[in-house]
């Protein structure tokens, strides 16, 4: 039985009580400005937060929190709700005891004071984020309920820093030997990552401002890599320096993780771009639609090699496809959210969205993605997801042949 | 590719920066450059034995990673013991095509400069970045020990280290020829943006478990109290 | 005397014992993932808050709360740090018995749940907010230290909702008869104002969603209005009625305030637009250069008419302008900031940045304004704001001639 | 102006949205319908004396406003005496073109509804919606009795309220010939984006009093501990 929605419940035949008797806050001196001085959500969004998997990790600290894709809006991420990967935990930096050291391959290694990078030209931009194992745990079968722990290793934020470029410049980096950086971090895991120079140089930002504020701790605080479009690991937080060499360093995370087992027991490594790939987000599994009818069925897309083109909506398991809305402005390697009408007729139907990048690329089918990588790998699985809606509303992840 | 990172300005100063922040000492490099690469670029000489590997493992690492570093309470298993010659002399682990088995470090790593960084750089877990050189040389002798790769009177050191390399069961497993590192790269997997009669049949091949319904918590409180989609209560059973 | 900055210090012969010694955070476990489940700002940042202006107003409820636009970055502003303006204070409405009515000149008056509101059609898009009286303490003298205080009623966010353009063809509005419509809150003051009706049917919205997540209470949760690029009463917070009409309203907050006295003795009622501003937020009133050489100056633009076409930047008090960056997207009736490169060579300097937007419109000095307007206008003053830094490098709030 | 907020789209379905919500009843309308506009649209019939007014204004408001609505206490005057004869007469309130004068609110108001639509809408302010029709009559006619408006034996009501307006001293006060009202609306200040040699003489005219310095409490607490741009100590004197 489905259940009635409150706007059927408030159709009694005088009028809604909640019309005809006021609220108490209509009648009421409501609360004083800055009080909170730096505001908080509402009460009543206390069920939107971040949450682990459990089971995915032994620990707390070598860990995940997702992000409730399910009850997000627009492209930007909340910074309270921002994703966590962290590998030995997150620290609280004291931002006048951080430093920033470039050595390697330079004429002149070099440090810095926060507040030395805070002197230096900025830049501002909005970028998605999105760990590399994202949606990890589906690459076998559906295996968790909600699109909070499918694809919420997923954020997008306005961040501010120093462009990467501008301070290889100014350490004097070796234009003629220099292949290579290395990002390192300043927490346990002292997190390093090896990135490749040509993109080191194009849009990679040393980031402390995130959607306005300083990074928060979990992110980084107060300065972290952001390389635009690749696997989050790279976005090394905490960073401590940048080394420029000729070689990848084949550190922990790039030589025994982030490496995607292929079909001929061959291992990729180096594999970094998230690549083009999309997700509807209401309705997603764990949701009930509460009465047949019209709803605006709403997700996220996105591309590590550019701007999304184009979004395609299914509600028959992929047999029509219906192009979506694409929300404000779309953005180079942000999230890009989308928009469509639809209208249940109360009877089954599987749910997908399917992304087309700046480059023509066209988010695959799971089957066409196993085809090629197996289905062994942990990383890089941006298949089509799909939604059922059974006859009683309720919506589940499924995977379909 | 996309959006030049500085406009082009007016302002005289634009590029008078280069006064901001100083040069590093050398004190200050050798302090924090620690990285190890696999031509061993950055690794200090010294040296460690199978034998102190063991009882320092004992003393700071088996707690996590159980006595043979076989243990996966806190992270899956260092070793345990699914390399076999044949994969030493080819270079590349044979059961990791095994989907039934697990796939343990030693198993994976294909540059043992890997394992003498991390160990260095984050170990133990607890108290990351107090091992001398020596001892991550015998740490890292230990764990080559317990999967076979050397035997229990092996002594580690930068001047064999290479040779150990050549030793490692999955030093040739791994494959930098895909498109996903380089921007420009070539995407290895096609689908089209076909609109009409795509599906022939649609078929669910899988659903959610239903042990797994109420796995995450009860989704009902992971959602908005009010929402067009309101949260399944998941402590009652499907469609209830 | 110059207090010597931190990376000065840090210059010891062998080195900084900040580097030569590891911080704690390296030698150590981090903290867990999902604590907080809603993250916070780190500890460090606790002097970035929003404040009231001491003396400007008698009560804390009819007040308004700053942005500390000296702190912040990019363009989207921490909703954590989303300027106030109550008249009757701020309310928590429970969103199960929020509800919005629209009647008036309509076919059919229509009552919507938020669940109904979720299921329409949405927009997400990132719009400033000004409030009218922002920059007000400021014309007739340099009054309040800050850009705080002095620019802080400001703020950026990326809103979701329906628009509202969609609701008024929904309940039928009279095409024939109906010019303006009423938008009403269900706080105390149930704040009321007229809005244009060609406007109404152009990009406003009827908000649910800022920043990724709900509105935060002090924003207006459940729902609001947001009406891009005019001043920020209208729109109205904690939304629950939209009437549609044949004429004017004159609500208390459109016919007492929010007018504007002109040098005659007439008041201008309906101002609305926020016209064309910008200012220079780093360095700015209150703030200290520590030492002589390079500094990323860098500041805010907007235009309520359109989008930022250029900003132009003074270190002379307005005899010679220099061009500067603008960073990201610029987007229409957005906030857009901007930077530029400058070397303070000790002497005083007086900093200024004016804005050109779409339509051609530039930034006005203060006595222009002054000749039309008089000086006891409180609302729409968007005159070029002057910071004079000094020998010892404070920068100091001041007005030229 | 800007970009169209719904996308031409491809669902079929995208337009059948009216069936979402439902329509208002005639009760619940009456209950939330409580806008009172300048031609008096809205305004419920009743009464109420400026004897009434003075009672209820001593119970229920001179707290807040002062019993003669002077006091600046909790707001700014709502009344003060600047308003003359003669100001009635023209329906322009001549003191509000003296500095020198505070402006209080039955100097600034243009339209009697205001004055009655707010009250009944907002007041008082810690019981809003508390007060019946009649008691906003009185209590609007107590205000306007202060401001010699009407006599003190005065009873405002709908029949009235006409003649009231007609009197009302700043009637005539507002314009709304202005460009800031239509977003294509003619701005009213002009300036030019001239480049170079723009101000011959650059004079500062007004510095933030010292008086004032800290008045905002240190400043220094204000921004962030580290920065390039650090607060100053304003508990220290200038230049300190
Ligand atoms: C308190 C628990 C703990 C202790 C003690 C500890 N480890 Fe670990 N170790 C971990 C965890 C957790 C990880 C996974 C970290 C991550 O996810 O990045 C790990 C990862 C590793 C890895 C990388 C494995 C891989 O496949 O990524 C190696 C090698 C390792 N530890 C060796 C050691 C050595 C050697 C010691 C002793 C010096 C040690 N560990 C002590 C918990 C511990
Ligand atoms: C507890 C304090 C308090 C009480 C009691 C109170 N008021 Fe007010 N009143 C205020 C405040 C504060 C404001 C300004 C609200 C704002 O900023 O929007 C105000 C505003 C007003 C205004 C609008 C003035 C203007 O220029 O905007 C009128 C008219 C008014 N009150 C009348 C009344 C009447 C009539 C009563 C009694 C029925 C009353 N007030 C009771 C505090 C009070
Ligand atoms: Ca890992
Ligand atoms: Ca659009
Ligand atoms: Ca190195
Ligand atoms: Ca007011
Ligand atoms: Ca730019
Ligand atoms: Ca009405
Ligand atoms: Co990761
Ligand atoms: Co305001």
């Amino acid at each position: 039985m489905l259940m009635p929605v409150i706007s059927q419940q408030a159709r009694a035949e005088e009028g809604d009580p909640d019309i005809l008797n006021l609220p108490p806050w209509s009648k009421m001196l409501g609360k004083s400005v800055a009080s909170p001085s730096y505001g908080q959500p509402s009460k009543y969004e206390a069920n939107i937060q971040r949450r682990q998997s459990p089971g995915l990790t032994q620990t707390d600290q070598a860990s995940v929190s997702f992000s409730p894709l399910q009850g997000m809006f627009g492209m930007i991420t909340a910074s309270g709700l921002h994703f966590e990967r962290h590998h030995q935990g997150w620290v609280d930096v004291d931002p006048r005891r951080h430093r920033l050291m470039i050595n390697g391959l330079v004429n002149s290694p070099k440090v810095f004071t926060m507040e030395d990078l805070m002197r230096l030209p900025s830049v501002s931009r909005i970028h998605f984020i999105e760990c590399g194992a994202n949606t990890g745990m589906e690459w076998g079968n559906a295996a968790v309920p909600t699109v909070q722990y499918t694809h919420g290793m997923l954020s997008c934020s306005e961040f501010t820093g120093v462009p990467l470029s501008l301070l290889l410049e100014m350490a004097g980096y070796d234009k003629a030997k220099a292949k290579y950086i290395l990002a390192e971090g300043a927490d346990g895991s002292a997190m390093t990552r090896t990135i490749d120079l040509e993109r080191a140089l194009d849009d990679v930002i040393v980031a402390y401002g995130m959607n306005g504020e300083m990074l928060r701790p979990e992110n980084g605080y107060p300065l972290r890599l952001v390389v635009p479009g690749v696997q989050g690991v790279s976005s090394v937080k905490w960073l401590r320096r940048i080394e420029v060499g000729d070689q990848p360093y084949a550190t922990k995370d790039e030589a025994i993780h982030y490496i995607d087992l292929m079909p001929d027991g061959q291992h990729r490594q180096y594999t970094s771009i998230q690549e083009a790939k999309s997700v509807i987000t209401n309705p997603s599994g764990g949701q009930r639609l509460m009465s047949q009818g019209f709803y605006n069925v709403t997700g996220l897309a996105w591309s590590g090699r550019g701007t999304v083109k184009k979004v395609d909506v299914s509600f028959d398991g992929g047999r029509n496809w219906y192009t979506a809305n694409l929300e404000g402005a779309v953005l180079p390697k942000a999230l890009t959210r989308f928009n469509i009408g639809w209208v249940w007729d109360g009877k089954p139907a599987i749910l997908q969205s399917r992304v087309t990048d700046s480059t023509g690329y066209v988010q695959p089918m799971k089957r066409q993605l196993k085809e090629v990588r197996g289905s062994r790998s942990v990383y890089h699985n941006n298949a089509i997801q799909s939604w059922r809606v059974n006859e009683s509303g309720e919506v589940e992840n499924v995977q379909t042949a | 590719d996309t959006e030049a990172p500085l406009n082009s300005v007016s302002s005289p100063w634009q590029s008078s920066y280069e006064s901001v922040g100083r040069s590093a000492t050398p004190a200050e490099i050798a302090s924090w450059d620690i990285d190890v690469r696999p031509d061993f670029t950055g690794l200090p000489a010294g040296s460690g034995s199978v034998e102190d590997g063991e009882s320092l493992w004992m003393e700071r690492c088996a707690s996590c990673h159980g006595d043979f570093a076989d243990s996966n309470k806190f992270f899956s298993p260092l070793v345990s013991g699914n390399i076999t010659e044949a994969d030493i002399a080819a270079g590349h682990v044979a059961s990791l095509n095994d989907s039934t088995r697990v796939r343990t470090t030693l198993m994976k790593v294909a540059t043992v400069s890997t394992l003498w960084d991390y160990i260095n750089r984050a170990m133990p877990w607890n108290a990351p970045k107090t091992l001398s050189s020596d001892e991550v040389y015998s740490l890292v002798a230990y764990l080559l020990s317990l999967a076979y790769i050397v035997d229990y009177d092996f002594v580690l050191s930068n001047e064999n280290i290479a040779e150990v390399q050549a030793l490692l069961p999955n030093r040739n497993g791994m494959t930098q020829e895909h498109g996903l590192w380089k921007v420009d790269g070539l995407a290895d997997v096609n689908n089209t943006d076909c609109m009409n009669n795509c599906e022939q049949a649609v078929k669910v091949e899988s659903f959610i478990p239903d042990f797994a319904r109420n796995a995450h918590g009860n989704l009902q409180q992971q959602m908005r109290v009010f929402d067009p989609f309101q949260g399944i209560d998941t402590t009652q059973s499907k469609g209830a």
